[in-house]
């Protein structure tokens, strides 16, 4: 149902494709004009999402703000968007982002700056595309249009050798997406097999009940496809290559929202619509989550470049996104969803502060810096609170996420909460390690005593991020109390106990009733 | 005595096919085509199909044996008859020649259709050419429009291709 | 009431925002504001001080903080007995520790930043006394161990300082993952985190193995945050920074969050007679562990750390065996003696332009008469010598240790108490008294006495430290503060008779404190045995002393170097970059490696390509002949 | 019966690709490529004959037009390779080898 009776939701998603048009009429020369059409096109684009979140209405699990137009009537594909509990906040999180990173390329980015700032809107347009999406098919196409913009930005404006990481990140993505698609077509045919209906519609997708064998298949496909994009931990490589030749802004915007479609995936595909795999699978999929967590702390805490210092953080915080995810509680899932929305805001806000020394120095190498404290105290002040974020200190975002992950794990299994307990210090020595090798200690580089602090813009684009620290940190009720009922519709239908089918006799036998747990 | 013609009309085409492929002076080559042409149509004949011998008879022969040695005038006569005749390992050429032979062959006897109405409607109230003309224009329509553009389209292509100014 | 106590915690907030925020205009009186902003916290904290004492609990909550669905936790905070206790001494040390800072940091070019994050200490402290939840003293624990990694590395030019900084807060980080897992136990077995609803139902819901399990998870958290035996490393290097800080810090508030939660959370540890034990014993060993190192050391502020080791040894005892207003007075009267000393430490050094080792000082007591007269009041106090209040405090842990049948204790309890009076007399002594070591020193240095601005709160605790011990004098059989006591541990009985009577517990542990400045003064005073005799004497065990057991270096390279290593060399070269990554590379590679494979069929030859054709006809029309036909 | 004719244009159609594959000359090829052709159009002719069904012969006029254009073009390139290379023997021209 769509309360606003308004396509408000197609209408956030093409703004900036619109943006994109008018940019790419105007003329390559006055950059300055370019690039503040561009802001104000993402700023209208965020503006017009509010609404969003003051009409949700957080008692029902069903879609909302739907629209649904046949597209190829044959196939049984159709124009099918909405969002629930799940998805709005990703959805606030991409519009509320873009404007972000693209007012930081202001003066980080000056060759090609038409060209730079279409493909930002072309990926806004991609990436809001992929959450809104409910309809299989739509939701693979849109996933294919986000990658190539990523791939332009990081392959184009990208650091020495980004043509080797933009074309592992685009060869590594893609071949997990031709995954998906072997998936999304099996589910198509299948479905049409059980139900007699060709349909791409996720929500009935959802509702058919599968066998087994074919069910591990499908959820094999798709933990693939999903684990290379969240990134789970044998799948991460690619991560910090594309973080390190990445311009600032493709980095929070790769680290912000990029990363949240994988853990999005699980929840539209892998959790609703093969749930005994899911619970077969869950302790395998804890298991790795735990490994990235402390592999990527360990990892990160001997880098010598702050990116991929951050890069590898963010493979251990999205370890405990999924760790949440699949311990199938409650809180954990809640704290899953809000750790993606904090994972977005301060590694976001962690790749801008290193933006910002970046366009200054040059260099991210952490041996380069030392006693900017004394040089430019309100950065060391932002940065100080972000990388506080990231420890999660309580007060902070990253506290009450942990926290509810870590409450989550424990109710499904004590061990893994005991583990994970331990994890949270290690990422405080990798992250006050490098602090203190960045901003503590004297100055000894020269080149650094030149050094201006933070100007009017840069303050523009961190105090948003700020306010969303301490606002997850100390008032998180806004954001849980919304996605409290889809959470609860998603568990019911993970632990709901569909009668097994088995197809070897008759084929065409109609389906034994679905029992679903009323929530 | 039917048999006797259609041995005769075999050997010709053969032995024509033979001598084309395997003649050392391409012109001699090109009149053991010609000769083969020649047996087909005779057979064409024996097949009940006049219409078709006669076309074979001025498309295959004439034409295309006429255009083929209309261009070897064109060349030089050292470059057409060069000693060397056949590729390297052109034994292996002939095996699979042989092999391609004895698979054809063998489908050609296992194969079966009901000869129920043998030699029937080949021909409209006595006339074969007739009958082509009708079933042609009636039912083949769109295809012989298609064979015209080919046609065209060989023509024009043969005239690109021979243009003076490529730059080599 | 509600409003007055939430302001107790905004008060110091509002002076954090103050002095951070607007730092640059603020500057030269950064220190009145954060002292006012604490003395009004102070002052308004008197009032729910004032109900509790006339009997009963004031509790507000404010609003939701995490609604989860299994646990809703509410922003609330609590005056309890125990929580007065601790609200008074956090609030009156720190109004004064500011006053103190206000001298000694004057100059100083991170003047305000320094005030402001002292007053984000004591809020994050108040947060974490105050909080009426487990989860709200979590939030105070780790805003706590934040603070006092931006203190201890308030000088963060010196490289010592911000290693020192970050060694604090990761060790921290080790308590707290413990206290974190002690805390999803209560919340998994309670359904809810607040005290109120928690303790009651102790009894029902948890089984003994449960409780010890939960008991030993929280002493982990208490251990990192205390500095007992196992992480107590960061303690020693947390001398990095500012005195004031250490003297607040690390002396009286925020090192003695653990005694407050082992004692807040007595009802669990009474379920779990095995956690109490180890908590007992850790305390027991901790005390003398740090007594011995305290013994041979040279520089004055490592003394007083090594000492508060001891001390907080000496309140682990009292809240294990179970006595746990012993442990509580005894964290009251250490916060007013032990926070003089480093004052008085700090004055010291101020006057001396830095300088710390105890060999190059002598006979200060000419130039510094104030400051000589209170660190000889303070460390009478200290070593529990009658009238002052460390007599009092120590005397009622050791009573009860032997009380609770714990002998083995007790002894080691007395043996610290000598130990503890010889090397503060010692150090008492060699830097107060005695002639000028190095002569000329004090006149170039130009030593004088220290400003008036830090000797009045160094009175103040002074006299706090001589009369605090009489809140524990037995007038007419019972404390004075009786209900306050059994409001603390409800369910722990104060044993009415006596196995041993009152004249031998008081008796020893006084002779012991006499025994150990009598030998000091025979050493450093009369001299007859020198202690660099004493030194060779036992070289080994001497040596071994003076660098504290070696477990500095022992940490360093045998747990953290390789620890980096293997991250580094390990995980990160080899299993990343080599096996990942070069498994992903390797994949590319192969499909190089397939394409030039096929190219062997691309000869260039036409014929050969016809050979290609015939065959694969060949092939097709013999399948098709073999198998439909 | 049937199979005689058949065999006489299974032959031709070997034959010719034999002769595409042996022969060096850029000519003799084409020629034996007609002779093959050739063989497919008289199989449409048997049949025709023997199914008693006229298409096969409308089939071979399609076919004839075919051949012709085909040949015309494979002159032409005939024509381009003496003019270029000077030579007519196929191993000569490999530019598109490795």
């Amino acid at each position: 149902m769509n309360q606003l009776h308004f396509p408000i939701l197609s209408l956030i998603t093409y703004i900036p494709l619109v943006g994109a048009i008018l940019v790419s009429l105007m003329s390559e020369n006055n950059k300055k004009m370019i690039r503040f059409v561009t802001f104000s096109v993402l700023v209208i684009d965020f503006i017009v999402s509010l609404p969003l979140f003051f009409y949700f209405d957080p008692s029902t699990y069903h879609m909302q703000f739907v629209e649904r137009v046949p597209w190829i009537k044959s196939m049984g594909f159709q124009y099918y968007i909405g969002i629930d509990g799940i998805s709005l906040f990703l959805v606030l999180l991409t519009t509320f982002l873009t404007p972000i990173a693209q007012l930081s390329t202001w003066s980080a980015i000056d060759k090609k700056v038409k060209m730079f700032n279409i493909v930002i809107l072309l990926l806004q347009t991609g990436m809001l595309g992929v959450f809104i999406s409910l309809d299989i098919f739509l939701f693979y196409v849109f996933w294919e249009i986000q990658l190539i913009p990523m791939y332009l930005m990081i392959g184009i404006w990208g650091g020495p050798n980004r043509v080797f990481a933009t074309m592992k990140f685009f060869l590594y993505t893609f071949a997990g997406s031709v995954l998906m698609m072997i998936a999304i077509m099996a589910l198509y045919f299948l479905n049409h097999h059980f139900t007699g209906v060709y349909t791409t519609d996720m929500v009935q997708l959802m509702k058919t009940p599968l066998p087994l064998h074919l069910q591990m298949w499908m959820f094999i496909a798709f933990l693939l496809a999903f684990a290379i994009k969240v990134p789970m931990w044998p799948f991460h490589t690619w991560l910090p290559w594309a973080h390190v030749e990445a311009p600032t802004a493709g980095s929070v915007i790769l680290a912000g929202v990029l990363l949240k479609m994988g853990t999005y995936g699980f929840l539209r595909f892998n959790l609703p619509m093969f749930p005994q795999m899911t619970h077969e699978f869950a302790s395998f999929v804890v298991a790795l989550s735990i490994i990235g967590i402390f592999y990527g702390a360990f990892v990160a805490m001997v880098q010598p470049d702050i990116k991929k210092l951050v890069a590898y953080s963010s493979v251990s915080h999205l370890g405990y996104s999924m760790l949440g995810m699949f311990a199938l509680t409650q809180t954990g899932m809640e704290g899953s969803i809000l750790q993606m929305i904090n994972h977005g805001v301060s590694t976001g806000a962690l790749f801008l502060t290193v933006g910002i020394i970046y366009e200054r120095r040059h260099t991210r190498l952490i041996s380069e810096y030392g006693g900017l404290a004394s040089l430019i105290p309100v950065f060391a002040t932002f940065f100080m609170i972000f990388t506080l974020s990231s420890i999660a200190v309580p007060g902070t975002n990253g506290f009450v996420g942990e926290f509810m992950i870590l409450l989550g794990a424990f109710e499904s299994n004590h061990i893994y909460g005991i583990i994970v307990a331990f994890g949270g210090l290690f990422s405080a020595v990798y992250m006050l390690t490098m602090y203190k090798r960045v901003v503590f200690l004297k100055v000894t580089k020269p080149k650094n005593l030149g050094l201006k602090d933070m100007n009017k813009r840069e303050w523009a684009y961190m105090v948003p991020l700020l306010i969303f620290v301490f606002w997850i940190g100390i008032y998180p009720n806004t954001f849980l109390s919304k996605m409290r009922v889809s959470v609860e519709h998603l568990l019911n239908q993970v632990n709901r106990t569909t009668v097994n089918v088995n197809t070897q006799e008759s084929r065409l036998q109609p389906i034994t009733t679905v029992v679903v747990k009323k929530g | 005595m039917a048999e006797f013609v259609f041995f005769v009309l075999a050997l010709v085409t053969i032995v024509g096919a033979l001598g084309t492929v395997i003649s050392r002076n391409a012109y001699a080559s090109a009149l053991w085509m010609v000769a083969a042409f020649l047996g087909v149509s005779g057979l064409f004949i024996m097949l009940n199909a006049p219409f078709i011998a006669m076309l074979q008879i001025i498309v295959y022969a004439g034409a295309i044996a006429v255009l083929i040695i209309f261009v070897m005038m064109l060349m030089d006569r050292r470059v057409l008859n060069n000693k060397e005749r056949f590729n390297p390992q052109y034994l292996w050429g002939v095996v699979l020649g042989v092999g391609l032979l004895a698979d054809l062959s063998a489908l050609a006897f296992k194969f079966r259709i009901n000869l129920s109405h043998i030699g029937e409607n080949l021909t409209l109230n006595g006339s074969n050419t007739k009958m082509i003309g009708d079933v042609l224009f009636k039912r083949y329509l769109f295809p012989f429009e298609i064979t015209a553009i080919i046609l065209l389209i060989a023509l024009i292509g043969a005239v690109v291709l021979t243009r003076k100014d490529i730059n080599t | 009431m509600s409003g007055i106590l939430l302001f107790v915690i905004l008060a110091p907030l509002i002076g954090f925002l103050i002095n951070g925020l607007f730092g640059k205009w603020t500057k030269p009186y950064a220190g009145v504001i954060a002292s006012l902003a604490l003395a009004t916290s102070f002052i308004l904290g008197l009032f729910p001080i004032m109900s509790v004492l006339n009997g009963h609990i004031v509790e507000y909550s404010y609003f939701t903080w995490l609604p989860f669905k299994e646990v809703t936790v509410q922003f609330g905070l609590r005056v309890d007995a125990l929580s007065a206790v601790m609200l008074f001494v956090v609030t009156f040390v720190s109004t004064m520790i500011h006053i103190y800072s206000i001298g000694y940091m004057h100059g100083d070019k991170g003047y305000s930043r320094f005030f402001a994050y002292l007053n984000l200490f004591v809020t994050s402290m108040l947060i974490l006394v105050l909080g009426n939840s487990y989860l709200l003293m979590f939030v105070g624990w780790e805003g706590v161990g934040l603070c006092s990694y931006l203190l201890i590395g308030f000088w963060y030019e010196k490289d010592t300082a911000s290693d020192a900084g970050e060694k604090a807060f990761v060790v921290n980080r080790i308590g707290d993952a413990g206290f974190t897992i002690g805390v999803l136990y209560i919340i998994y077995y309670f359904g809810s985190a607040t005290y109120s609803n928690v303790f009651p139902r102790v009894e029902d819901v948890l089984s003994p193995a449960a409780a010890t399990i939960i008991g030993l998870a929280l002493f982990l958290g208490a251990v990192g945050k205390s500095a007992q035996f196992p992480l107590y490393i960061w303690l020693t290097d947390a001398m990095e920074g500012p005195t004031p800080v250490s003297s607040l810090i690390h002396a009286a508030t925020m090192v003695t969050a653990g005694v407050y939660m082992v004692a807040r959370s007595n009802a669990i540890f009474s379920m779990a007679p095995i956690a109490q034990e180890v908590v007992a014993s850790v305390g027991a060993f901790t005390a003398f562990y740090a007594a011995t190192m305290a013994l041979t050391h040279k520089d004055i502020k490592r003394i007083l750390a090594y000492s508060t080791l001891s001390q907080l040894g000496y309140m682990f005892i009292g809240v294990g065996i179970g006595a746990y207003w012993t442990g509580i007075f005894h964290l009251m009267t250490h916060a007013f003696f032990k926070g003089l000393l480093f004052l008085g430490a700090g004055a010291v050094m101020h006057s001396m332009r830095g300088l710390l080792s105890i060999d190059l000082m002598g006979g200060l007591r000419k130039k510094m008469p104030q400051t000589a007269a209170l660190m000889v009041i303070a460390s009478l106090a200290i070593s529990g010598i009658p009238p002052f209040a460390g007599f009092f405090s120590k005397d009622a842990i050791l009573g009860h240790a032997l009380e609770f049948g714990h002998p083995v204790i007790w002894v080691v309890g007395e043996v610290t108490a000598f130990m503890t009076a010889f090397y503060m007399f010692r150090f008492v002594f060699t830097v107060f008294y005695g002639e000028e070591k190095v002569p000329g020193l004090y006149h170039e240095l130009h030593t004088h006495e220290a400003p008036s601005v830090m000797t009045i709160p160094m009175w103040v605790l002074g006299i706090m430290s001589i009369i605090g011990g009489l809140v524990g004098l037995k007038i007419g059989g019972h404390i004075p503060f009786e209900h306050l006591v059994t409001q603390i541990a409800p369910n722990t009985e104060i044993p009415n008779e006596k196995h041993y009577s009152e004249l031998i517990l008081i008796g020893t542990s006084v002779t012991m404190g006499l025994l150990g400045i009598l030998s000091a003064w025979l050493v450093y005073i009369k001299k007859i045995v020198t202690a660099k005799s004493i030194a060779n004497t036992f070289k080994p065990i001497y040596t071994l002393l003076a660098n504290t057991y070696y477990v500095d270096e022992f940490v360093a390279y045998c747990i953290v170097k390789p620890f980096w290593w293997v991250s580094e060399h390990l995980l990160w070269k080899i299993v990343d970059v080599k096996i990942i990554d070069g498994g992903v590379d390797a994949a590319g590679w192969l499909a190089g490696r397939l394409g030039l494979l096929f190219r062997i069929f691309q000869t260039g030859f036409i014929n050969q390509y016809a050979y290609w054709v015939t065959l694969g006809f060949i092939i097709l029309s013999g399948w098709y002949i073999v198998k439909i036909i | 019966m049937i199979v005689y004719y058949m065999i006489v244009a299974v032959l031709l159609f070997a034959i010719g690709a034999t002769g595409v594959m042996i022969r060096r000359n850029f000519i003799i090829v084409l020629m034996s490529l007609e002779i093959m052709l050739n063989g497919a159009g008289m199989l449409l002719i048997i049949m025709a004959y023997y199914l008693g069904n006229i298409s096969g012969q409308v089939m071979f006029i399609f076919v004839a037009a075919v051949a012709a254009s085909e040949t015309a073009i494979g002159l032409a390139i005939a024509v381009m390779m003496y003019k270029r290379k000077g030579s007519l023997d196929i191993n000569n021209f490999s530019m598109l080898k490795k």
